[in-house]
Parts: C-alpha cells; sequence; structure tokens
C-alpha cells in the first residue's frame, strides 16, 4: 500500500510549511504596518523543481509520483471513494508485481499523492499547483465531477503536465484546445443518447420527452446532448425545466411532467436528485414509460434510500461489470471486480473501471516512452491504444476516449441489469415501465 | 389550472417553512438573536427520526403511525440541543455587537453541518412511508398523502407553540423576557434559563419539521442554510414576533417560490424571494403584519 | 457596543507589560508610513531573491489577495459598523467583468481589469443606496442575499458561461500577479491608514458607535456610509478583477463564495477588525493555518473554520490588534486618575427616546 | 405664510431670533403630541423648556433638529425656514443637540471625538479628506482641559466614567460652537458635584461666548436658577412663558405640573 509512501511526504511538507506558518505569523503590528515580511523563504523554493517526480525510493527502487485530488469529503465523497480505491489497488498490484519496467530501461514503482478537493472547485487549482510545486509531480491524475476537472485542467495546461482522468465528463473541459488533458468517460452529451436509441428500438416507441436539469456544468451539458437528438429522432420534447443544485422538491416540475404526459422523462442530474425523483414521481403519481438519471441512479446507495420506488429507473454506464476486457495488471475484467470486491466496501462501478484505466494508461505510456518526461508521455498516451479492465482505451484528438454509454435497469428481481446494447444485456429492458398503482 | 396546482404545492410546503420561521422568530423576538445554526435543527430533527427508524427497524421505510411515533424524539432531542447551544455559545454574546451574535451562530452552522458530513456522508437520505396509495386527487389537483400530513403536522406544531407562549407558565415567562429582560428578572424569572428554553422549544419544533421533510423531502448535512435563509424571509414578510404573520408568510413564500418556479423556472425563486425580500425591507420594514422589526 | 473586558490579567501583565505594548503600538503609530514602505519593499524583493513561481509564490499571492479582501471588508464592517455577508458580490462582479472582457471581446487585461473595478464601483453605489438604509440583522442578510442572487444570475446567464463557468489559459505570468495583488495591498492599506486619521475616517467610525449621533452633529451618514461602501467594492472589485485570470478559472461557486465571505470576515475579527494593521494580519495569519490544514487535516477545513470563529467571537472580540492596543491604553487611562474623579456609575443607560 | 402671533414676553425687540417655531404639530396616530407651539429664542440667552412625562418636549425637540418632521408649523434657524430640511443640514447650519442619555462615541479616542465635533472646513470631501491641522489639536487640548479631562485624549471614550462622558459630550458641543445648544436633560443622572461644574460650565460658555442654549430639565432646582426665560409645555401645548419667579408664581403651571409633585 501506498501508507509509507503517504507517511514520508507527509513530513516533508510538515518541514517546509512550518518554516512559512512561522514567519507567517510573525507580522508586525499595530497600524499601517502591512507585515509583509512574512512567509519569506525563498531558499526553501518549491521542492519540486529539483526533484522531479521521479527519484530514489527506500528500497532503491526508482519511483514515479502521481497525484491528484478527489472527492473525499463533501457531496460526492461515495463515488470519490470508488475511485480512490481503484486508484490504490492498480498501483498496489503494480508495486507488488516488481513496478513498470519503463521505456528508458529502469524499473520504477508508483507513489500516489491524493488530496481530499472537498468536492469544491475553488480549491482545486490551489491543490494541483502545490502538487506540482511541492510534491514536484509531473504526472497528474483528474479529480472527480466536471466543475472540479475544469479548473485542474487549466492548471495541467499552464505547467504542462499530462493529466488523465476519469471523472470529469463536460465537453468543456475538452473544448479549449488544451493538449494536456486526456479523458476517459464519453462526453456528458452522450450520456443519455444511448438511453433514447433503446427506447427508440422498443414496439411502442416514446413520442414526448421530460427534461429535468440541474444547472451545473455537466447535467447542462447532458441535457445538451439529449435536446439534439430528441431533436434529430423527431421526438417532442414537453417539459424542459432547468432547477437549481439546492433545490429538495421537484413535484412542480413533476407535476407538469404528468400534466404533458410525458413519455420519457430524463433527469440531467446526480444522486440527490435522482433520490428525489424516484420518491416524488410516486406522490405526484407520474407515470412515464421509461425514467432515466444520468449520474447517481446506478449507485447502490441510490436504490438504498429509494427501496422499491428505484425499481425501473435506469441509467447509463460507461463500462459493463460483466464484460471480459483484457488488462495488464488485473488480468480480466471479472478479476478487478472480484478484487475491489474482497478488498473494499464499495461494489465497483463505472467510475471504479474508468479510475484504473487512469493508472494503466500512465503505466501503458512509462512503458512505451524512451526518456522520461511530461511531454513525452503526452505524446504517447495521444496516440496510445491498449485494453484495461474498461475496455479498450484510445483518444481523440481532442483528448476524450471514443466510447458510446450502455443503459442498465433497476428489475425488481435480479436487481441491476444490462439492458441496452442488445450483444451485452443481460436482460430485456422493462419497458414501459408499470405504473404506480399496478406496482 | 396550473396555477391553483402550484399554489396547493406552495402552501403545503409553505406551512413546514412557517413552522421553522416561528422558531426562528420566537428566537429572534425574545434574545434579540439570528440564530444561523436554526436550519441545522431541522437537519438534526430529520436525521435523529431517520436514524430511530432505521435502527429501530433496520430500515428506513415505516407505516405512518411509526413514524409519527418518532418525531417526539426528534423534538425532545432537539430541545435539549437547542438548550444547550443557548447555554453554552449563544449566551456569551447576548447583548454584544449583533454582528458577533451572527458569527457565533454561523460558526456553530459550519462546525455542526461539517461534523454531520463526517458522521453520516454528504448522502441525501429519505424516510420511506408506505400508503396504498400515495397520492389522492381533489377535482384534478393531485395531493399526496404524506404531504398533506406533514402539512396538518406543521399547524399543529405551530399552534402548539402559540398555545404555549400563550397558556403556560414557561410561556409567560418567554414572554416576558421578550418584553422587557431587567424586568422580568425582578419578578423572579431566570432569565438566562428562559431564553435557553426559547431556544430549545424553537429548535424542537424545526426538528420535528425536519422529521416531516425527511419524508416529503429528503435530507442532507447541508440542507439547513436554505431553511433558515427562508425563516428570515417569512421573519421579515410576517413581522418579528408575529406568530400569526410567520405562519401567513410562510404559506405565501411556499407559494410564490412554487408559481416562480412553476411558471418561470426554479432556478429564479430564491433571487425572486431575495429580490421581495430587499425591496419589502426598503418598502415596509416592519414587515406585511408586524408591530416590531425596528431593531 | 463592544464590551470592555476589565478582567485580571496579572499573569500577562508581567509577561508582557502595557508599557512596552503601548511603546511597540506607538511606533507603530508614528513610523506607520516607513512600515508600510519597508513592508512593500520586503514583499517586492521575494521574487527578485528568487522566490519563483510556483507554490510558495501562490500562497503569498494568496495572502495579499485576502488581506485585500479582509481590508476591505473591515472599511464597511469593522470601522463603519455595517456588518457585510456580500462583500463576495463585488469580487464575483470584477472576476467576470475580467474574464468576459478579455475572453469575449479580446480586451488587454489592464483595460480590463480597470473597467472591471469600475464596474465593481457602480455596482456598489447602486447597491449601498438600497441596502444600506437596513440596519443590523436586516442589512447582514439583505447583504448575503445580494450575493445569492448575483450567484444565481451568474449560473443563468450566458455571456457568464452559465455553471460551467469560464476557462482563462491566456493569462499575464504568476510574478505579474504576486506584484499586482501586493501592490493593491500596498495602496489599499495605504489609502485606509491615511483615511483613519482624516475626519472622513472619524465619521465612519462615529456611524459605527452610534449613527444617529453623527447625523444630530451635521453629518451626512448616507453619504459617507456609501462612500466607504464603494471604496470597499472598488478594492475588491480589484481583487476579483485579477483573481479570475490568476485562477485561470472562474465559475458561479468560486466567483460569489459565500465561505470565503466568512473566512474574511472571521480574518478581520481575529487580527482586530476597526484598525488598519489588524484585517491584514488576520488575513495573513488565518490563511496560513488554513493552508496548513489543507495539507494536514484533509476534511476537517470547514469545522476548523466553524470552531475558529466561534472561539474568537467569544474570547477575542476585539482581535489582535485590538485587544494590544486596549491593553495599552487601560495603562493611560488608570495613569489619568482612572475612575477616580468619577461619580454614580450610570446604569441609567436605558434609552428612553427612539 | 408666517402667522405672526404671540411674541414672547420678554423679547427685546430687535434682537433677531437664534430659533423660532411657528405653530409646530406633530401627532402620532390620534395623539397629538405637540400641539401649535410657538417659541423663540434669541441670542445669548439661556431658555428651559418644563413640563410634566408625556408633555411633548422631546418631540418638539425632535422636530426642532429636524428628526421629525412637524406635521403643521414651520421651524426657523437663524431666520431661515429650515423645516424640511435633513437633520444633518440642519445641525450643519448651526444647530447643536445633546440627547438624554449621553451619546458620545465610545470605540474612538477622546480627541477623535473632539475633533469630529469641529465643524471647520465643513463636510465636503476636500477637507475631510485632510489631516486635522495643529491648531485644532491645541483646540483639542485646551477644551479637555477646561473640563477636567485633561491627559485623557487619547483614552478609549467609551472606557471613561457616565459622568465624564457626559462632560465630553458638553465639550464637543463647546468644540462645534453651535448658534444654539439643545440640551436635554443635562443635569440627568450624574452627582452633584460634577452638576455644579457642569452648571459652571453652561454659565461660562453663555457669558463668555454668548451660546445660546435651550434646555429640557427635570430638575428644578437646576433650571431655575439657570434659566432666563421658560416654557412650559402640559399635553403637547404651550401654557407659560416667562422667568423663573413668573413661572413659579403662574397658577396654571402650578395646576398642571408642579401641583402633582
Amino acid at each position: 500500500m501506498t501508507g509509507k509512501h503517504d507517511r514520508r511526504a507527509f513530513l516533508k511538507v510538515a518541514g517546509s510549511t512550518g518554516v512559512l506558518g512561522l514567519t507567517g505569523l510573525a507580522g508586525c503590528s499595530g497600524d499601517g504596518g502591512d507585515g509583509s515580511s512574512d512567509g519569506g523563504d525563498g531558499s526553501d523554493g518549491s521542492g519540486g523543481s529539483d526533484g522531479g517526480s521521479t527519484g530514489e525510493s527506500g528500497s532503491g527502487m526508482n519511483i514515479i509520483k502521481l497525484g491528484g485530488s478527489m472527492s473525499l469529503t463533501g457531496d460526492n465523497a461515495d463515488l470519490g471513494q470508488l475511485y480512490k480505491d481503484a486508484y490504490e489497488l492498480t498501483i498496489q498490484r503494480i508495486n507488488e508485481s516488481g513496478g513498470i519496467e519503463a521505456g528508458d530501461g529502469n524499473t520504477y514503482e508508483l507513489e500516489m499523492v491524493l488530496r481530499d478537493d472537498g468536492t469544491d472547485a475553488s480549491q482545486s487549482k490551489s491543490i494541483y499547483q502545490e502538487l506540482i510545486d511541492r510534491e514536484g509531480i509531473d504526472y497528474l491524475l483528474g479529480p472527480y465531477s466536471s466543475t472540479v476537472t475544469l479548473p485542474a485542467s487549466a492548471v495541467a495546461a499552464q505547467n504542462q503536465k499530462p493529466m488523465v482522468e476519469g471523472g470529469g465528463a463536460s465537453p468543456e473541459i475538452f473544448a479549449q484546445g488544451n493538449e494536456w488533458i486526456f479523458g476517459l468517460l464519453p462526453t456528458a452529451n452522450k450520456y443519455a443518447l444511448s438511453g433514447f436509441d433503446m427506447a427508440l428500438a422498443q414496439d411502442s416507441p416514446p413520442e414526448s420527452v421530460a427534461i429535468l436539469a440541474e444547472d451545473d456544468t455537466f447535467s447542462q451539458s447532458t441535457a445538451e446532448g439529449a435536446r439534439s437528438k430528441i431533436e434529430d429522432a423527431g421526438l417532442d420534447l414537453v417539459v424542459d425545466e432547468t432547477f437549481p443544485s439546492d433545490t429538495s422538491d421537484l413535484s412542480t416540475s413533476l407535476g407538469k411532467v404528468r400534466d404533458e404526459d410525458a413519455d420519457v422523462v430524463l433527469l440531467c442530474a446526480h444522486q440527490k436528485h435522482n433520490i428525489i425523483l424516484a420518491n416524488q414521481m410516486e406522490s405526484q403519481n407520474v407515470n412515464p414509460d421509461m425514467a432515466m438519471g444520468t449520474v447517481g441512479s446506478l449507485n447502490e446507495s441510490f436504490k438504498d434510500e429509494v427501496g422499491a420506488n428505484g425499481d425501473y429507473i435506469y441509467g447509463p454506464t460507461s463500462w459493463d461489470i460483466n464484460a471480459d476486457f483484457e488488462d495488464p495488471v488485473f488480468g480480466g475484467t471479472q478479476d478487478f471486480v472480484s478484487a475491489i470486491n474482497d478488498n473494499y466496501d464499495s461494489a465497483p462501478d463505472y467510475h471504479s473501471a474508468a479510475g484504473e484505466a487512469v493508472i494503466i494508461t500512465f503505466k501503458d505510456a512509462f512503458e512505451s516512452v524512451d526518456e522520461l518526461g511530461p511531454t513525452a508521455v503526452r505524446d504517447h498516451i495521444r496516440q496510445a491504444s491498449f485494453s484495461t479492465v474498461y475496455g479498450t482505451v484510445e483518444f481523440d484528438d481532442s483528448g476524450v476516449i471514443d466510447k458510446n454509454m450502455l443503459v442498465r435497469q433497476w428489475q425488481p428481481d435480479p436487481g441491476l441489469q444490462t439492458v441496452y446494447p442488445e450483444n451485452v444485456r443481460q436482460s430485456e429492458p422493462i419497458y414501459p415501465m408499470p405504473d404506480w398503482s399496478e406496482r | 389550472m396550473a396555477a391553483t396546482q402550484f399554489v396547493v404545492n406552495g402552501l403545503l410546503v409553505g406551512a413546514l417553512f412557517a413552522a421553522v420561521a416561528v422558531g426562528f422568530a420566537l428566537i429572534w423576538g425574545v434574545v434579540d438573536i439570528i440564530n444561523l445554526a436554526h436550519g441545522e435543527m431541522v437537519m438534526l430533527g430529520g436525521y435523529t427520526s431517520y436514524w430511530v427508524l432505521k435502527l429501530g427497524t433496520g430500515t428506513a421505510e415505516s407505516s405512518v403511525l411509526l413514524f409519527l411515533a418518532s418525531i417526539p424524539v426528534a423534538i425532545g432531542l432537539l430541545f435539549v440541543v437547542g438548550y444547550l447551544l443557548q447555554r453554552t455559545l449563544v449566551s456569551r454574546v447576548i447583548g454584544t455587537d449583533v454582528f458577533l451574535t451572527l458569527l457565533v451562530t454561523f460558526g456553530a452552522s459550519i462546525a455542526i453541518q461539517q461534523l454531520a458530513i463526517r458522521a453520516w456522508t454528504a448522502n441525501p437520505r429519505s424516510i420511506q412511508v408506505r400508503f396504498a396509495e400515495q397520492s389522492m386527487a381533489l377535482g384534478g389537483i393531485v395531493v399526496p398523502k404524506m404531504k398533506l400530513i406533514a402539512f396538518a403536522g406543521a399547524l399543529a406544531l405551530t399552534v402548539a407553540m402559540y398555545v404555549f407562549l400563550q397558556k403556560t407558565r414557561t410561556g409567560r415567562a418567554i414572554r416576558a423576557v421578550s418584553q422587557n429582560p431587567e424586568a422580568a428578572a425582578l419578578v423572579g424569572i431566570d432569565v438566562e434559563h428562559t431564553r435557553a428554553v426559547t431556544f430549545g422549544v424553537s429548535s424542537a419544533i424545526a426538528g420535528g419539521i425536519g422529521a416531516f421533510i425527511a419524508v416529503i423531502l429528503n435530507i442532507q448535512p447541508q440542507m439547513g442554510l436554505i431553511y433558515t435563509l427562508k425563516s428570515f424571509i417569512i421573519v421579515v414578510f410576517g413581522g418579528v414576533g408575529s406568530i400569526p404573520g410567520a405562519l401567513i408568510g410562510g404559506l405565501l413564500l411556499g407559494s410564490v417560490e412554487e408559481l416562480v418556479s412553476g411558471f418561470i423556472s426554479s432556478q429564479w425563486t430564491l433571487a425572486v424571494s431575495f429580490s421581495l425580500l430587499i425591496v419589502l425591507l426598503v418598502v415596509k420594514p416592519k414587515g406585511l403584519f408586524g408591530e416590531g422589526a425596528e431593531q | 457596543m463592544s464590551t470592555t473586558e476589565e478582567e485580571s490579567d496579572g499573569a500577562l501583565r508581567s509577561i508582557l507589560p502595557p508599557k512596552q505594548v503601548d511603546w511597540f503600538i506607538n511606533v507603530c503609530d508614528h513610523y506607520g508610513w516607513a512600515l508600510l514602505l519597508v513592508g512593500a519593499l520586503v514583499g517586492a524583493s521575494f521574487p527578485v531573491l528568487g522566490l519563483e513561481g510556483g507554490y510558495y509564490m501562490t500562497v503569498l499571492t494568496e495572502m495579499y489577495l485576502f488581506a485585500i479582501l479582509a481590508l476591505s471588508w473591515d472599511i464597511v464592517g469593522g470601522q463603519t459598523g455595517y456588518p457585510s455577508f456580500g462583500n463576495m458580490a463585488f469580487f464575483g462582479i470584477g472576476a467576470y467583468a475580467t474574464a468576459i472582457l478579455t475572453k469575449d471581446f479580446a480586451l488587454a487585461f489592464p483595460t480590463a481589469f480597470l473597467l472591471a473595478g469600475l464596474l465593481a464601483v457602480s455596482f456598489a453605489g447602486l447597491i449601498g443606496i438600497i441596502v444600506l438604509r437596513l440596519r443590523g440583522h436586516y442589512f447582514a442578510i439583505a447583504t448575503l442575499g445580494v450575493l445569492l442572487v448575483a450567484q444565481q444570475v451568474s449560473r443563468i446567464l450566458d455571456i457568464t458561461g452559465g455553471s460551467s463557468g469560464k476557462i482563462l489559459l491566456e493569462t499575464p505570468t504568476a510574478e505579474t500577479f504576486y506584484y499586482l495583488f501586493l501592490g493593491l495591498l500596498v495602496v489599499e492599506i495605504g489609502l485606509v491608514y491615511y483615511i483613519s486619521g482624516t475626519r472622513f475616517g472619524f465619521v465612519l467610525n462615529a456611524i459605527r458607535d452610534d449613527e444617529e449621533k453623527a447625523t444630530a452633529m451635521g453629518f451626512n451618514t448616507t453619504y459617507y456610509k456609501t462612500a466607504a461602501w464603494m471604496l470597499a467594492g472598488l478594492f475588491t472589485g480589484f481583487a476579483g478583477a485579477a483573481y479570475s485570470l490568476f485562477n485561470t478559472f472562474i465559475d458561479p461557486q468560486t466567483a460569489y463564495n459565500g465561505a470565503w465571505n466568512v473566512e474574511l470576515i472571521a480574518m478581520a475579527l481575529l487580527g482586530g477588525s476597526g484598525t488598519v494593521a489588524g484585517p491584514v494580519l488576520g488575513a495573513f495569519g488565518l490563511h496560513t493555518i488554513i493552508e496548513l490544514v489543507e495539507t494536514y487535516a484533509v476534511g476537517w477545513q470547514l469545522v476548523l473554520l466553524g470552531g475558529a470563529v466561534i472561539v474568537t467571537v467569544i474570547g477575542f472580540p476585539n482581535g489582535v490588534v485590538g485587544t494590544l492596543s486596549e491593553y495599552a491604553s487601560q495603562m493611560d487611562y488608570y495613569k489619568h486618575g482612572g475612575m477616580a474623579a468619577t461619580d454614580t456609575d450610570d446604569g441609567a443607560e436605558v434609552s428612553a427616546d427612539e | 405664510m408666517s402667522k405672526a402671533t404671540s411674541s414672547p414676553a420678554t423679547d427685546a425687540s430687535g434682537d433677531r431670533a437664534v430659533l423660532r417655531t411657528d405653530g409646530v404639530t406633530k401627532r402620532f396616530g390620534g395623539l397629538t403630541a405637540v400641539d401649535d407651539v410657538d417659541i423663540e429664542i434669541h441670542r445669548g440667552e439661556i431658555v428651559g423648556l418644563i413640563g410634566p412625562n408625556g408633555a411633548g418636549k422631546s418631540t418638539l425637540f425632535n422636530c426642532i433638529t429636524g428628526t421629525l418632521t412637524p406635521d403643521e408649523g414651520r421651524v426657523y434657524l437663524q431666520g431661515e425656514d429650515v423645516t424640511d430640511w435633513p437633520e444633518h443640514k440642519i445641525a450643519r447650519a448651526g444647530l447643536g443637540r445633546m440627547f438624554q442619555e449621553t451619546r458620545i462615541f465610545g470605540d474612538m479616542t477622546v480627541r477623535k471625538n473632539l475633533l469630529l465635533a469641529a465643524q471647520e472646513g465643513g463636510a465636503d470631501v476636500s477637507s475631510l479628506m485632510r489631516r486635522p491641522d495643529s491648531s485644532l489639536l491645541a483646540r483639542t487640548d485646551e477644551l479637555l482641559d477646561y473640563v477636567d479631562l485633561g491627559g485623557l485624549a487619547e483614552t478609549r471614550a467609551g472606557r471613561m466614567s457616565f459622568g465624564q462622558q457626559k462632560l465630553l459630550e458638553f465639550a464637543m458641543e463647546l468644540m462645534s460652537e453651535p448658534e444654539i445648544l439643545l440640551m436635554d436633560e443635562p443635569a440627568g443622572g450624574i452627582n452633584p458635584s460634577m452638576l455644579g461644574n457642569l452648571i459652571e460650565y453652561i454659565r461660562n460658555a453663555n457669558e463668555e461666548q454668548e451660546s445660546t442654549i435651550f434646555l429640557i430639565e427635570h430638575n428644578m432646582d437646576f433650571v431655575m436658577d439657570i434659566a432666563d426665560r421658560i416654557y412650559v409645555l402640559a399635553h403637547g401645548e404651550r401654557i407659560a412663558n416667562g422667568t423663573p419667579e413668573e413661572i413659579q408664581n403662574d397658577q396654571r403651571v402650578l395646576d398642571a405640573y408642579l401641583g402633582r409633585e
């Protein structure tokens, strides 16, 4: 595990900021003095500029440091934990199996520095800046959620360090001409598309759609993608509502959905609003043929909260947990799934798999380049192609993986089932979903 | 038709806002403190009820009666929390600068909220109450049964509070302290204790409402702020120190918000309520129904 | 308003004799300008002495930023007695203004920066006319309302990039921002220090202590407090204007950050609100602590912030500088007879009219 | 406009009034707090205003200072109609006011309190943005010595005793040299020895600087001793006007006020 390394990093940091802390407080008091005599440790400087992110570990093995922030507390702590588990396990496995035989001929162990951003976008920039400057990290792991990833990606670009992320899907991230960012999730505008494809393939395809979208960057992108799909498919968009993140009551919006008798309800939002949706659809007596939440509707914690009200709800995923892709570290997808289940509390989902693929992306690059360095690694990642538990990884010109979403549904009997596309599905979708009075 | 439905939705939740605001107004009137941690009392009440059911029955699904039985627990526990909050923290800043009192309660609010996140994670939770039919339709208007029960519960709590203040000995002591603490002390009222009881009672009601919110909406550690802000708006609408005013203010705010979200967009509800608040403060600083909002 | 603490501080007295403190404060008072100059020079010399762009420069820059924000807050909150919970609204407006002007209108940063300041100050004037009629609780919550509404509006509008915000990759260098924030801070300290010795400054303090009396003495208080509010808006707006590009990213949550608003109040309070040095020192101190907590006690930052606010308010309401100068002035008072030449102690402070 | 009625008995004709009210009336709801009151005060006079509680004395003061706007009637300061002026403008035109409860700026130093009171330079920005010059500082020292607060210039005013604060407030009024000073119960709540000092200061100011003073007072000994002339209000109406002796012998006053005590 990385505990040992973390502690060493901790001590190093403690030493340098201790100086800052003391001098910082020793300003002058009294009117007019601005006390800017503090923090004067230019000599200490940035620990990173010399060390780079490679160095000697205690055991004589060379190490490469990967660093990033994650939502370990705050709104998205549950999902953040999935990434953290996957990162940790993958790195542990790599190191146990002898580390990485890099293209420069040396063997390296991986070390991870993962900070908590508390799901707060305003922390993101300073955390990444700190990781680069003080920890000397050259290879960045992306954070979770688009809002946090956006500022982090700007730091990567400015410092010219490659960042591979499995947690930010907003197309905004990739629309900046940023050449240092690589995303493993399909962009948000694709999230709802497979769901529509599935519905349109049914015997009695839907005619009208209601979109309820949270006003954050990710959800707005998913809604945007859905709108153009709806237009292309000739569907009727009967309700299109945007609501603020702190809303906890969707009953008025759902009332409109009921009055318009929409066939499909698409909730572009995170877990909290999926819970509200599931409960209030029942209490507002809304009976569409299909209800889908874009993120957070497939988690176990979602189902725990809503119980039977969550049945028949759909959600997209970028990864089929039942698939079997080859993987250089775990062997195959199923090995990964059981390894996560054995070692951690939370069951894996596509966030976990994407997290695994983030590490493998770097591993693949380190093994392939002749000389370790941010630019060489970046250049390799751009044209790399390899298989992981998550599937085949290849990035397009803007830095996003080329992948479509699968659709899963909570079914009363077997539970969560992959229902689309047909070639990988476990069961037929239960479509249309039964009315509340018939359950 | 649509408007009627929006107003009904608004009234149903507005009663909950009102009951929360009544406690907020009481603290404001009696102790002259804006309790920015008031929303956290709602949150804690919700979690109390949630955990009582979850630990008692192993699941957060419950029958109506079982759920209603959990409310006294929330009320009792929150009374203690409120009482202690006043005794340990707030009493130390009473009578100092307004702004210090705001900061202390705000500090308490952040601390409670963050500790709640650490204890229970930031995931939203809800209590499921089962009915054969979740809602009933009255002339085309959909009324969820549980919301109706919550509405009645909120009104009952508000009325109980009113009666408590008017008819009981403690209630009279509270009113005496609110009018003149010095004189109240002279006639033998323990002012500190009375203020703490005020905090306790207000928090208890907020806690009871929190339990209802856990059923009809959901609860989350950071949910408090919005209830504090709504309470403030409602109290300004209704006038400080007026329980009927707060009740009407709450119903009004609920309806306005639902109408805005129904006809415009729920993105605008907060902006509209606050703009109304500021306009009202400037035009009619004593509230629509109040006698004395003057600081 | 504020309570005086006459508690016996015998132990403190022997470690830190009030005389020394008094002397120290006098020195700082007398050589205020020299100290400011020295501070500015020391600050300006770090990059020359080899502080490269990077973590420490970022931390220092952020310290200057918070000092600007805390001092600006204090012009209105501490000096004039109008505690605003919505100062970050000016910050957000400044931040979005430069972001939009440089990215969408391709203006040069200096032009955008000045325009942003102008915009923030006009907004402050407009809002000030409305909210400065309110006092106490009402003022505090109304300003919070302004902040929340401004945030929500930026979330809805297209030009602000909606909830995605704006990424700004073409920015000046880290050194530029270092000097810009340092310069802003030095100018602001100088200005506030100067004002605090003029009758304009006295009027602001008078409004804080007793606004009715100030009016009865012939001061149009609306005029003065609006001026103070706009001054605060100007510097807060400038800080925001520089911040969006410094941060390379701006979104509604970052621009109108309610938590920062509390943080900067805590800074002013901790250092000593109503003084010049207090908010600046408070900002340096608290920001250092917050940086440390972010690194070591991950996830506890906000709990600590809440705790720190409570402890400060209850135990230390005058802040470091305020407590010290009060402590020193005790000396002064007793030296000149203190309460000796006195009379019935009032108790009759219940105001009959109003 | 002016009704020019009932000029006061002791009117030394030709002496222009510093302050004159003309039929001032103020109602609150159904209650008439001040009812058609005429007052005229001349340079160098000390005039008392007495009356039972609730007679409308403070309301009349508030109407004069502009804190309240009268429903009817006019207020003239040095011949100028100031009825509709904002409070601060009236103050700036030369009307000083001491409140019933002592009001000084507690968190500012004694010196700053005094500097604030100085009227020099008016209220325009350019003069306000200058630091106080040395002659002004010298004056503050002089005044502080005069009221026995010498040496306390740098003390936080709120730290001083109640009596000292009252003296500071008075010194502030001396500093601003108003055309007329309205005092609401200056003798209230301070001890006898300090009251003696205060009487002396008021007298001196009146004699040496020709200060004009209009004061509300409940302490009859004090007001009979110090005032040149006294107005009596009851139920909002002016029921008497005259020298202390005349007032003491006025039957209506005795009925309405003194009789009750």
